[in-house]
């Protein structure tokens, strides 16, 4: 039956993430920002809360939740602030890999070491022409340097996916620091999420450092990404709202010409695209949650759509909540600069959105038979 | 729980429709276009088919749909139900669905809004044995948007009122057995003196002068009335005089028209959302088709069909919020403006965008243009885009407490 | 040096032509569309001031004008009715080709009809794919069904642009009815300017009938294809300027809420959107014009582009004429809807918008030295 | 006759400011980005080297550019001099552009309004001994976009005025020699009691309190000013009290203000433009060296980078235009709100457009995610979108006598 309404236990969920990220995570946002990391206390407050275990699965304690209530955790918590939220510990990415392999031995240290602590942070590394990956009788060597990643200078542990020298997809997992972080020059946005490249410099990973290779690591990897791709695109409907609802808010005290500037058509219907925008990105990222919770990898096409979809709807969002706010959007004594620089880092870390786009239109040509809708 | 499936009722009407929509309708779609009018005899089988917009398939959601009807169902669904089945009619071709025997955009206001008794006359005569209409009239030629301007007056007589004015852009104005009418007992009272009337056919004084062309849904007819010292007796007064003599604070005719607006709303969203969708479909075949497999032609094409797949989905969620919310009981102007606003857009840029891939051909007989000038006017009935977005930010400055 | 301002024979044509354009095309559009062709009092009185030999070359009595100054002129004409202008009578896209090759026997009959009457009418394909042209002894065989083009319904002759069956490009021109034309169904817009599909049933053209083939076919046909470019970037600005010009007469008479409709920054910030584009597009073409003339083929890119974003504006200003004229913008009482209609119609008979674009994008990219801006 | 090639001396300027731009300005950009100031050591040899940012070659267009100089030449050509320098600047950083040496943006005004002895006494001080600047102070905390609310007050005293008030994100106001100050002698009298004052540095009761963080431009100085009983002599009121004092019909300050839009805003909008094309041209190069040449990444590429280059050239000829329009001597205010409003949202779209192809790594050390915090200002400052549109759909209403 169709539905809009959360169930009791997400809107629980939900209500406590909303105080944590009003009170919390918005005040010391750009705190988090200037000191370049997460305030240990909302890491810790969110580990407690379980809120950094949404994703793995319940035999390691974690919440095993469906697609769609972290959909929805994770929007509200990036109303607070999406720096903070892309910067906190834990096993980020590589949960939705941990998910679907629990079992797998290459992960007993992680889930030993959440038993006792705070998740360890693992660096994500989804590039497969930037390292090299060289085949050897026992394991692999990897060679070279990731592209920017979040969470590179925290990293306690990274899972790189990749292909070898022969083609072949593989998935490798490092439990201890055998790369390098390259820091790098990093102004635009996300500033608290640790971004940065991972170095290998013909580093070996023995053959128990591998997830999975071939047809399973390809598996693995294609489910993980269109689970992520759902929960990024999440994240940008919670910052599309936080800056509607800002914008809404100072157009409605601000005066010019007499009477507050959302008397404006000008600035109202400004007002109101963006609320169309939000709407639209977050059912469609839902929709695409409920798709990949019922149908797994099938529905990866609809993954990468309501990610295509965030990222032009944030940019378009932040960029006309700088706008109202005038000159008072351009600096940072508002929010709303922030949010437009933290929406444009975002989409570029998360790859192009022409690109999704095409992506899923070579899927839609190739399909053979004809479309049901839904 | 949040869920995009649909239940089995829904499920069973939408295909049901969709038979129709591909097997009845479609195939008349481009001749019926031609034509400027959809043929006697069709409407005639369609109307023994027992098939007609009404209120329960469309609009009002009071009522639960007649198909698959189980009174003691804890939720309602008649919203969502409305909304698929439009969407599968518009697939089908919107003028020939708006032109569907029922009370149309006439069946709302009267079944929100009417007295038991109004109910039983005017909505009991939608019958198999001859097709009916009923229409909704508000819009003059000199108020579109701005409903509150109306200026057709209503002057208050023994037994009834005098009806005095014009109405334009009346669907089915002319073929319909009766036409809900907005009319002014004062102008100077503004939105309070709105009052809304049944007008019958055939009452003297009202005529129907003439249809119009335009630049799409050319198989629907589009009337412009006129109201010439027409009497129209107390009965017909939409409520009676109750509903509007009550304290200020009561329902005026004008908020008759405008509630009326929050369950048509969705509705002409569904429509658009089942013409964008028709484009595409239709689209996407021949590019499958004809399209070399690689190459920039590919690329384009694969670009432009996923965003139109994107679009038609974001719309139809919408629509479907919009819809939901009324099931449930809330109030839903401001998603009934969203899912109006974002859809008709939408379609006209996903007709435009199959347009552009089907290229110089798609001039010449393709049912993709006939969509294209039918879709354009869904961004303006039932409220214009500017008004979408009007009545959006007012729903979203209203805990400010700064009416825009 | 950097100047807007037409020459002063520039203004002299452009003020005839506005007023035929305003007093007569104007007013007889609708009659023109509904009757499927121009009306003749219109193509008589335009062949008498030497408009449809604008483009053809001095010494055929042509005017031979610079193409910047052709596309004022036809930006002004357009104004008055663009379906009217696209059924003119004359050489239409085929003037390019005899403006290049003046001298070819192939255009002694066209040149000769047109020193006693009005220009003969020609049809213009430009169909790579849609005609199979097969190479034979002693000249080409041509079977198959042209794309929709405008005047098929007219033609006196026709000129087709293709590749033989081994590849080579060839151009040939035919002074009697060989062909038939396959009438269709069009509905959208031009309907006055006789769109149709020419058919050629195993048609034999000889070697007296080719105007040119390999290389050299190639390079007429590029420049003039490139010269149409900027032409009908420069009618779909003047039609774009028309329904600007009335959407502003309109909004400024009609009142709602009490007020005139202009002075809601709904209406009125659209209007100036479509003035923006309007001025861009128009200084696009404009520069396209200018280009051409200096350099001729080697700025075929810049009049792809020109007529991209006619496409674009035109559609954009188009589509907000009737939004702003609300349910008027809808009926045929007002001029809006045919604009509308047309504009689309035109950017459908001129190729596709993304395609232009991308043609140009893999010019840049292929492009070896670095760019120098204007 | 119409014309988009250079002339000879603008040539000359065009190349010339390149050369700097890319040898001094560029190596510099990401540096001076970090340290959020343009190093002094730098800035006092540029100004050895005689460039500044002056009004000949940035505003007003009066008087004819230092270089190439030909007064008895009959068309003037100071304002297309001036846009195109503006561009290649800011191509190599629009932050460092701004910080030059020179009057800035407070240049225009004395030059269009001052006395002859002002522009002696404000506009000789920028030699070549010493960098200094001037400054432009309109906006205030309580009126951004809606000039005519300014609230500082001037308050005629015994040989002058009193200011009292608060002036925000005032361009280089910190280190300026003076700045051109919009106050008011009475609320009452709105933009007939405007004053345009210029006041010297180091005046008591003028602060400079504070400089802004933003979110780009931040090698550029922006200050908050306050005036507290600021004194300021009667001479320095700029156009003197006869400026003032005639006709109501005459300039006010108000007036001042807005005419120096009408130069300024061609200048911003050539900044923009210089903004794209640098974020163009450095992604152009990175795609044609590292992208495929053929497949889905080659085909989006082309056609973003087709899009960027059209987007760019359109805004650059809708500049030239105004600022042509300027130097033949013809009423620009539509032409050049039309440009501000194309450049600005133009070029913020082109670097997104840039940063897209250029993928994560983009975020490391690139130039043009600098350019695109830079850009968004473009579209706020001198008037926002909004505001140009309104000045330009004034212009458009205006013969039908509609004061929108």
């Amino acid at each position: 039956m169709i539905s809009f309404r959360p169930t009791e236990e997400e809107r629980a969920f939900c209500e406590v993430a909303k105080t944590i990220a009003v009170e919390e995570m918005r005040p010391s946002a750009r705190d988090c920002e200037q000191r370049r990391s997460v305030s240990a206390s909302i890491a810790k407050r969110l580990h407690e809360l379980g809120f950094l275990g949404l994703e793995l699965p319940e035999s390691w304690g974690g919440l095993e939740l469906p697609l769609i209530s972290q959909a929805q955790i994770w929007q509200v918590l990036s109303y607070g602030d999406l720096g903070i939220v892309q910067g906190l510990p834990g096993p980020g990415e590589a949960a939705s890999l941990m998910r679907q392999a629990p079992e797998h031995p290459v992960w007993r240290p992680y889930r030993d070491a959440g038993q006792t602590g705070i998740w360890p942070t693992v660096a994500f590394i989804d590039g497969e022409e930037t390292i090299e990956v060289r085949r050897s009788r026992d394991g692999y060597r990897l060679n070279g340097t990731s592209a920017p990643v979040r969470r590179a200078a925290f990293a306690d542990w990274v899972v790189a996916a990749g292909k070898d020298n022969e083609g072949e997809p593989v998935i490798v997992v490092f439990d201890e620091r055998t790369w390098e972080t390259i820091e790098g020059d990093f102004r635009l946005g996300l500033l608290a999420a640790g971004l940065g490249r991972i170095r290998f410099s013909d580093v070996f990973a023995g053959n128990d450092r591998v997830l999975a290779r071939g047809e399973e690591a390809s598996a693995l990897l294609g489910h993980a990404r269109a689970r992520q791709c759902v929960l990024e695109a999440a994240k940008e409907v919670g910052l599309m709202e936080a800056a509607l609802d800002y914008t809404i808010e100072y157009t409605a005290g601000r005066k010019a010409f007499g009477q507050e500037i959302a008397k404006f058509q000008g600035v109202s219907f400004t007002v109101a695209e963006m609320a169309f925008e939000c709407r639209g990105a977050r059912n469609i990222a839902w929709a695409a949650a409920c798709r990949v919770d019922e149908q797994g990898r099938a529905a990866e096409g609809f993954a990468w759509r309501a990610l295509a979809r965030a990222h032009r709807s944030v940019r378009y969002v932040t960029d006309q909540a700088v706008q109202m706010l005038g000159g008072h959007g351009y600096v940072q004594e508002y929010p709303a600069e922030k949010w437009m620089r933290d929406a444009q880092a975002q989409v570029l870390l998360y790859a192009r959105e022409t690109d999704w786009f095409i992506r899923r239109g070579e899927q839609l040509l190739d399909e053979r038979k004809e479309r049901v809708a839904p | 729980m949040i869920s995009f499936a649909l239940s089995p009722q829904q499920k069973q009407i939408k295909e049901l429709v969709h038979w129709f929509a591909q097997h009845e309708v479609r195939p008349l779609a481009l001749e019926a276009d031609r034509l400027g009018r959809v043929p006697e005899e069709w409407l005639q089988k369609v109307n023994k088919m027992g098939i007609q917009l009404n209120t329960s398939s469309f609009g009002g959601g009071r009522s639960a749909p007649a198909a698959g009807q189980k009174p003691d169902k804890k939720e309602r669904e008649g919203n969502r139900v409305a909304v698929i089945a439009a969407e599968e009619l518009a697939w089908g071709c919107p003028a020939i669905a708006l032109s569907l025997p029922g009370p149309g955009l006439g069946g709302p206001p009267i079944q929100s809004s009417g007295t038991p008794e109004q109910k039983q006359r005017f909505l009991s005569i939608f019958t198999k044995d001859e097709p009916r209409w009923g229409a909704y009239a508000l819009t003059e030629p000199e108020a579109g948007s701005d409903a509150s301007g109306i200026r057709t007056t209503a002057r208050k007589v023994d037994g009834g009122y005098v009806l005095n004015g014009q109405k334009i852009f009346i669907t089915n104005g002319a073929r319909a057995s009766w036409v809900v009418v907005f009319a002014t007992v004062d102008p100077k009272l503004g939105r309070a003196g709105h009052r809304a009337f049944v007008v019958e056919k055939g009452t003297p004084g009202f005529l129907a002068t003439r249809t119009v062309h335009k630049m799409g849904l050319r198989a629907n007819e589009t009337a412009e009335l006129v109201f010439e010292d027409c009497f129209v007796p107390a009965e017909n007064l939409l409520g009676g005089e109750e509903l509007y003599s009550a304290a200020a604070h009561q329902p005026s005719g004008f908020q008759v028209a405008m509630k009326t607006f929050d369950s048509t709303r969705p509705i002409v969203a569904a429509m658009a959302v089942g013409i964008a969708r028709a484009a595409y479909e239709y689209t996407l075949e021949i590019v499958r088709r004809d399209y070399p497999k690689q190459g920039r032609l590919y690329y384009e094409a694969a670009e432009l069909l996923a965003e139109a797949e994107q679009e038609i989905d974001a719309a139809r969620l919408l629509t479907w919020e919009a819809a939901w919310k009324a099931d449930i009981g809330e109030a839903n102007a401001m998603e009934a403006a969203i899912c109006k606003a974002v859809a008709g857009k939408m379609a006209l840029r996903v007709c435009a965008m199959c347009l552009e891939l089907l290229g110089p051909v798609g001039l010449d007989g393709h049912l993709v243009e006939k969509l294209y000038r039918d879709v354009k006017v869904f961004d303006i009935f039932e409220g214009t885009q500017q008004i979408q977005r009007l009545v959006t930010a007012r729903r979203l400055y209203a805990p400010y407490g700064v009416h825009v």
